[in-house]
This record gives structure tokens, sequence and C-alpha cells, in this order.
């Protein structure tokens, strides 16, 4: 079983992002729940969302306190909230950020992957400058660091969620699916 | 005996209302029943809130109808005539004309919601408010529908309604419904064109029908037509008409105006009022059949 | 044009002869409602103009109109008085019930 | 075809494949979802339906029973202080036997406005005559609200399809939906035998004297009676068509169980993980989930349950002054059935505090080391 939380503000998407992930890797025949943080979101405010995916069904419906690993699509986040709480040792941490893995010494018992998403969507036109779309880019960035699907299933799953320019948001997810860095012990 | 004469009917001979109901002697909503009827006709539902008619039309396992009845929840009429019109075109039945068929308090105060809103949708539905001005099933509790001056059982002699009747035609006309009008059970041709008119109309239609309650008016049985014949003559009831909350028609032209003194004395339940006091109901008519006339363009 | 009424009541002696739901099987017929009246309605016919008013206001579909003539049915009449009040011929008595 | 939905959406297929013909809902958190594909769904003509928007539930309820004593498939979904408003109408469509199908989501009530998940609200309906399902996951959803259409026209009763507020309604799992042919070859058109038309006029629910109203309601609980072989004859036939079996309650690992924990909706799912850890820790757990819990299924809860060395109940909700209504229900099921079985209450999760594993462990250690319960209700995480 593997439990990933996303971090974000209302509005930005997250709670998408956490749904097209699911589909993707339902896509690939494994078990998998997604779920925001249950109650009421309001734009602006930080907001999570769950995932949990298995080979086998998933019974548990209580809340993730302990993920695997967590990703942050609000890059101001990292200074706001503890990002870490809850998180496993040794779990990847995958921060929407230009800056690099090195950069973020505080998460040294965790690996660090950076990718800069917000970049990503505004060179594929997602969003304003100030209210970039990030959800989609941040999807390809995951399913390459924690090898969750195949970007063939991801892109589809993007295609099939998304009614408003699909292919700029593939474009988004395969920019970042390439770009994304990761710090020392990340996968090769 | 003259033989050679035929009957002079001024309304459809067919009835679809029969005998043995259980309406109180002389009761206006029965009549406004049976004149509503012979304009529906058979392809009619009635969706009943708890009213008089509830009772009137005869208990399990009868009814005094011809037509299909939908027995519903006080302050559902609109809401559940709206659901049964939709019911009835998603099983191919597009002809049948759904009638909500509801008391004053059913339509006034705990209706008002439902009402409003299928009005708001326009809901193909005729929504009909037979008006007896209180709470008559129950027992004559004063509703919102109860004029200025009126005992009930729960205005006392001592403490009578001191508040005006709501104006629901007003209330009404402001959803700017495809039809509106108000009738009279002592102008049955008027009452009767008017369900017919409603009844070639779609979208919400909206009738406010004068029902006297001797029973709850302390009235003489024989004297319910009288009634609300003055009611119109005197302005207390005007009848008129109007389409999308404009257009507003006097149906009834009232020359000259009775005094309203004249209907006030035939009812006990304004017994108690002082000469002061009728001469406010008189200046409130008179200020509002201004209004009224003025709007009319008459 | 109407079908045939039954004028009985109708008496469900077993729970199996129950419909599923509340729902009438039958006319108000049965209710004869002769027997609430104090008063009846008598039409002097001579007098009658045939202008049908009696029969328009009655609340309780009791004057019918036989050979062009109003007609009360006892049966169910419960002697409003609204007839008598509004025949403009004034050819329609209330008169007291025999007891 | 298999998606990702989230379980409101979970509903809205199932009123989609089960063809409702009259939908008319108001928008509640957390229900809101489940409205607004049925109204993308009636939009685009993927469902041939009218969508009535009324002004609140219980016109929406008003509506449905208009719309179904017409003779149409009727669908409606609330929650909470929904479902608590539409209780009058709730009593009408049961007892003028129309099949309403409804999914509420299990939401506590105010004061201290809370739209987390808890089962008062839905609870509080149990004596209106509906059926009631409680659901753990979206599938299940889905299957149910398809399998509750047939039943309920069957039997010409209301039900009711319960989620868990967030943990069902705005969780995405993996759900196969079946294809439309299917579906319709399992769920025939609504056809009830008596329906208000102007072609065969009659009065639907006039006044009732003592003389008749005892045989109406005696008439209404033998069909409910009748529920529990037909929801599993059904269930059955459901499994032979799309694979899934739909039964009265799910039985994980109770045959032999030292502990049977009784659980319903999502909290019943979550047992099983703890069912699973407890046996690797040598204790001999088992999870009876109520699937159904209106008709209460007596046959067989006493036959899983009354085999157990000890029962113990746990409830999201509570009948204030006496005990958790599962744990209520449960016991009288039990007595006279039993010789002595050892049955616990337990309430947790009120207002959506979570229930995890760690939930069961702490009630099987509880019940394990008594004889009788410690207290009459014993609550489970509070702070005290």
């Amino acid at each position: 079983m593997i439990e990933i939380r996303f971090h974000g503000r209302g509005g930005q998407g997250t709670v998408m992002a956490s749904k097209i992930l699911a589909d993707a890797i339902a896509k690939e025949g494994k078990y998998v729940q997604a779920y925001p943080e249950f109650g009421v979101e309001r734009r602006g405010a930080p907001v999570f969302a769950f995932i949990r995916i298995d080979d086998k069904p998933i019974y548990d419906k209580s809340k993730i306190y302990t993920p695997d690993h967590v990703v942050v699509l609000e890059p101001t986040l990292v200074e706001a909230i503890d990002l870490t709480e809850g998180l496993k040792p040794g779990g990847t941490i995958l921060i929407n950020t230009d800056k690099k893995p090195g950069d973020f010494k505080q998460y040294a018992k965790f690996k660090v992957a950076v990718v800069d998403a917000t970049g990503i969507a505004a060179k594929n036109k997602l969003g304003t400058r100030a209210a970039p779309i990030v959800n989609t880019a941040i999807t390809g960035a995951v399913v390459k660091v924690l090898r969750l699907a195949r970007l063939e299933s991801l892109l589809d799953s993007i295609r099939e969620a998304i009614s408003l320019s699909p292919e700029d948001n593939v474009r988004a997810a395969q920019d970042a699916f390439e770009q994304v860095a990761m710090g020392n012990g990340a996968p090769q | 005996m003259k033989k050679d004469k035929t009957m002079k009917l001024s309304l459809p001979i067919e009835e679809y209302m029969g005998p043995g109901h259980l309406a109180c002697q002389g009761c206006g909503a029965a009549l406004a029943m049976r004149f509503a009827l012979k304009a529906l006709g058979p392809k009619t539902a009635f969706c009943f809130p708890a009213c008089c008619w509830s009772v009137i039309d005869g208990p399990f396992p009868h009814s005094s109808l011809d037509v299909s009845i939908f027995h519903c929840a006080f302050e559902t009429a609109a809401a559940t005539a709206s659901g049964l019109k939709a019911g009835l075109e998603m099983v191919g039945d597009k002809e049948t004309t759904v009638v909500a068929w509801a008391g004053d308090g059913g339509t006034f105060d705990i209706g008002i919601q439902a009402l409003s809103g299928a009005a708001e949708r326009n809901e193909d539905i005729i929504y009909i408010c037979y008006d007896n001005e209180a709470y008559m099933n129950t027992g004559i509790q004063r509703s919102s529908a109860t004029p200025y001056g009126a005992w009930t059982t729960t205005t006392p002699v001592k403490h009578f309604k001191s508040r005006p009747k709501k104006d629901i035609d007003a209330i009404m006309a402001a959803h700017r419904i495809p039809y509106q009008a108000t009738a009279s059970i002592s102008y049955a041709e008027d009452l009767v064109k008017k369900v017919k008119k409603a009844k070639g109309i779609r979208g919400t239609r909206f009738l406010h029908i004068y029902a006297p309650c001797p029973a709850g008016w302390k009235s003489r049985p024989e004297d319910t037509i009288k009634l609300s014949r003055l009611a119109v003559q005197t302005g207390i009831f005007p009848i008129f008409e109007m389409e999308n909350g404009e257009n507003c028609v006097l149906n009834i032209k009232v020359k000259e105006r009775k005094p309203v003194k004249d209907y006030i004395r035939l009812q006990g339940r304004f017994r108690h009022l002082t000469e002061d006091e009728v001469q406010r109901i008189q200046d409130d008519v008179d200020a509002r059949w201004a209004r009224l006339t003025k709007m009319c363009g008459a | 044009m109407k079908k045939k009424k039954t004028l009985d009541r109708i008496v469900l002696a077993s729970e199996s002869e129950f419909p599923m739901m509340p729902m009438s099987l039958g006319t108000m017929h049965y209710n004869r409602t002769g027997a609430w009246r104090n008063i009846k309605p008598v039409i002097e016919l001579d007098k009658c103009i045939q202008c049908g008013i009696c029969w328009k206001f009655c609340p309780d579909v009791s004057i019918v109109i036989r050979d062009e003539y109003p007609v009360v049915d006892y049966d169910y009449c419960k002697g409003c008085g609204i007839c008598a009040e509004e025949c403009p011929s004034k050819c329609i008595a209330m008169v007291e019930e025999e007891k | 075809m298999k998606k990702v939905i989230m379980g409101n959406h979970a509903l809205s297929w199932g009123a989609q494949l089960g063809r409702a013909q009259v939908i008319a809902a108001y928008p509640i958190t957390p229900q809101t979802q489940v409205v607004e594909l049925l109204s993308e769904m009636c939009a685009s003509h993927s469902l041939d339906a009218k969508f009535i928007k009324v002004e609140s539930e219980h016109s929406a309820m008003a509506a449905l029973l208009g719309a179904s004593i017409a003779g149409a498939r009727t669908f409606t979904a609330t929650s909470s202080h929904g479902l608590a408003l539409m209780h009058e109408l709730l009593h009408w469509a049961a007892i003028g036997r129309l099949p309403v199908v409804m999914g509420n989501i299990n939401r506590a009530l105010a004061p201290g406005w809370s739209i987390w998940a808890d089962q008062n609200d839905s609870l509080s309906q149990r004596d209106t005559g509906w059926m009631q399902y409680y659901c753990a996951s979206n599938q299940e959803v889905l299957d149910t609200t398809i399998q509750a259409f047939k039943v309920s026209e069957a039997l010409a009763i209301p039900s009711m399809i319960m989620l868990d507020a967030f943990a069902l309604s705005h969780t995405y799992e993996v759900v196969d939906i079946p294809d439309q042919d299917k579906v319709d070859a399992y769920l025939p058109p609504f056809r009830p035998k008596l329906r208000l038309s102007s072609d065969d006029p009659h009065a639907f629910g006039g006044l009732t004297s003592p003389e008749h109203y005892f045989e109406l309601r005696y008439k209404q609980q033998k069909d409910m009676e009748r529920a529990p072989a037909l929801i599993e004859e059904t269930g059955k036939e459901y499994e032979k068509m799309f694979g899934r079996r739909l039964d009265l309650v799910e039985d994980y690992m109770c045959s032999g169980a030292e502990i049977v924990f009784i659980t319903s909706g999502t909290a019943g799912y979550t047992a099983r993980v703890a069912v699973d850890a407890l046996r690797q820790e040598g204790i001999k757990a088992g999870n009876l989930r109520m699937r159904v819990f209106r008709p209460f299924p007596f046959a067989i809860v006493r036959e899983i349950a009354g085999r157990a060395g000890r029962v113990a109940v746990v409830d999201r909700n509570l009948s204030w002054g006496c005990h958790g209504i599962f744990y209520q229900e449960v016991k009288s099921a039990l007595y006279g059935h039993t010789n002595g079985l050892p049955v616990f209450g337990y309430v947790a999760g009120l207002g959506g505090r979570d229930i995890t594993p760690q939930t069961f462990k702490d009630i099987a250690r509880d019940a394990l080391k008594r004889k009788l319960p410690a207290e009459e209700i014993v609550w489970i995480g509070v702070k005290r």
C-alpha cells in the first residue's frame, strides 16, 4: 500500500490532480482510492488531497495520517505549514518550485524532488501569471518520480478529465515528466 | 306548464362532481369545484393538500369526483402538482390538466413557498385557491387570508384580526406567470370562462376563487351567493385577470360600488365591529379599488 | 357519457379485499345527505321561468333538469336554501320537513 | 467500463443506468455532486428525465410523490438537514406505496454546523417505512441504486441508499459501470399496478377512518416482510449478470470468531482491515457489515452473530437517552435466540470523527476482557 498526500491552495485543482492520478493508476490495473480533505474548501486556503494505491482491494476508509510521499503544488506552503507531518522517513517530497533539491536542507530525512510546474504552466498558457494552473503539470512529475503509472496512461487520463484545451495540459504533464529533478536518493 | 320552452343554462350541463359529498350546507368551496370541473372536464388530475376538500370529497374507498385526485401534504400542493405533471408527461400523457386545488391556508400560508417555487419555474400547472378566509377545516382559525376585523377561534372578538388580508394576487403578479385571475362563485360564467382560458395556456396559471363559508363566517347558508356577489359589488373582492403580471383587466365592472356594511352586516364574524372600524374597512377598500382601477386603466 | 355509478357503500371485510394504497373504488352516492336537511325546497313549477339559476347555484348537485324543468333530488339536497334565495321569480319555498 | 468516480457520482450513474424519469432535488453539502452530474446527464440527454429544480428538499420529495403516483420512476438525493426537512413526506411516500429511490449522504445535524459523517440523519427516519441500505464502496453505491429500483418497485416501498459524508461521498474509487443494455435486462421499466390516470379516475390517499387504516398498514408491513428474500434473490440475479453479489449483510471471517464486530457504512470496510490485523495478533475477529438495515435482516444476523463468542456493535449514531441504534436492534434480534451471548455497544465517529482500524482494535481489547459491557454506552475516542 502506498499513501500520498497532496498540498495546495483552494482553487488550484489539487483535488483534480489527485483524481487524475487515481484514474491513471487505475488504468494500470491497480486499486486506488483518492479523496479530498473532508471539509469546506475555500479559494486560497491551504487544502489537502490524498491517494491510496494497492495491488489488492482497499478496504481502509479512514484518513491517511502517515503518508509515504507528499506532493506540494504551492511553493509558498513550504514556509507556511509543516509539510512533513506524519511523512514516513525516507519518503519523497515533490515540490513545485524553481529551486533545486539541495535548497531544501530542512527535509534531510526525506527524498526531495522538484519541478517548476508554475513555469511549465505559464509556458503552456495554463491559467494566468497570477493564478497559474499547475495541477496537470504536477501529475507528470508525480508519475515519473514515484513510478505510479506510465506516462501514456496519465496523458489519457488528462484528456478524459479536461475538456478545456486538453492538449496544453498534456504538454504540461509531458514537460514536467521530463524536467522533474531528483535530489539524493531519489529513483534513477 | 309552458312545455314548449327550454331551460336557459348559462353553464355546461356536464357534471363531474356527484352528490353525497361532505360539504356543509351552502358551502362555497363545493360550488367552486363544481364550476371549475365544468370547465376542466374529465381529463383532469387534482392535487389536494389538507383543506376542506380533503374531507368534502369523501372517505376511503369513495370519492365524489369523476376525476383523479392525489391527496398531498398541506404545504405541497404546487410542488406535488409539478411532479405529477412531469410524471404524467414521462409516461406519455401530455393531455391531462394538472390542477393544484388548495384553500387559503394552504396557499397564503403554509404552501406559499412551494407555490412561489413552482410559479418561478413556470411549472405547467393550474393552481386554484378557493379562499374562505380562514382555516375552516380545522375549525375556523385565522389565516393570512383572514380580513381585518374578522372573528375566528384564534382571533376572538376582544382581539379580532388587526392586520389586513395578505395580497396574494400581487405576490403572484410579481412572479410574472402567464395567467392569473380572481373569480367569484356568484359570477359562475366568468369563473368557468377563466378556468377554460387557463386550461388553454401553458405554464403556471393561478386562479383565486372567492368561496364563502357559512359555518366560519357565521352567515346563513342561503346567503352564500349573495355574500360572494356583495364582495364583488362592494369592491372587497374585485374580479380581474392579468397576463405575465401585467395587462390587468377588470372583468366585472362595478359602476356604483355598494357600501361594505351591506356585506359585513350579513356575517356574524364582523358583528362586534364599531362603526369606526367598519369605516376603516370602507376606507381600505376605497383605496385598494382606486389603485386597482388605475392599474386597469379603467 | 358517464360510466354507471354504484349507489352502494363499498364494504371491505378483509385486508385481502383492500387495495394496496388508500384509493377510491366508488362514488359518494351511498351517502344520502338528504338526511341533513331541516327545511326543504319546494318548486312551484307554474311560476318557474326556466332560468336555470337554482340548478346553477346548487352546491350539492341536487337540482336536476327533467323535461326542461328543475327537480329537487331530495335524496341529497341538504336544504341550504340557496336555490330559494337566488330564484328570480321566487317560485321556490323552503318548507319544514315533516318530522 | 471501469472508471474512477466519486461516491456521489456513483449515485448519479446508478440513477442514469436505472433510467430515472423524474428527478427533483435541492442542493446540500455533501450531496451536491449527485445533482450536478444528473443535471449534466439530463442536459446532454444521456438521461431522458425531467429534472425539477425545486426550492427545498420538502418540495423535492413532494414533487417525486406526484411523479411516482403518475407511474414515473423517481430519484433524488439529499443529506442531513435536507432529509430531516423531508420527514413528513417520507411517511407519505411509504404509506402511499410510492417507490421513490433516494440517496442520502450520512451527515451530522446542527447546531454546531457539521458536514461530516454521522448516521443520525437517516436513523431518525428509521420508522418512516423506507428500506435502508448502508453502502461501503462506490461500486456498492452504484449497484445498490439499480437494485433498489427493482426491489422498491416490486414491493411498492421506497428506498434510501446511504453513503458516509466524504468517506464515501467524496472518495474516488474504481467503479465498474455496467452496460446500459444489461441494466435494462435486469431492471425493466416501471409499470405499477396502481397509478393515477385521467382515463381511470381514482382519488388516492383520501380520508381513511379507523375502520380501514389498520389494514392498510398491515398490508404495508407484510410487503416489507417480503423484502429480505427479494433483496437476496435480486442480489443473486445481479451477481449472475454483473458478477457482484448484493446481500443483506457482508460476512467477513465471522465463522468461528471469538469476537464479531457489527458495523455499517464505510466503518464496515475499515473493520475488515482491523480483523486482518487482529487475526495476525492471534485474535479471531470477524466483521458482520449490515448492508440492509430496513427491513431488519433478523434471520441472517441471528445466524451469523449468534455463533460468535461475543458481539461488538459499533454505532456512528445514538438514540439519546438510550443506546446506539444498531446496538438496540441487534440485541433485540438476538434476545431469546442465543444463550447468554455477550453483546457490547460502542459509539464512535459521531460528527465525522475518524473511525480507523485502531478504533476496532480498541473495541476488541475492551470487549474481550469483560463478560458484560462496562457501561450502557461505551464511547470510543471521546476526549475525557
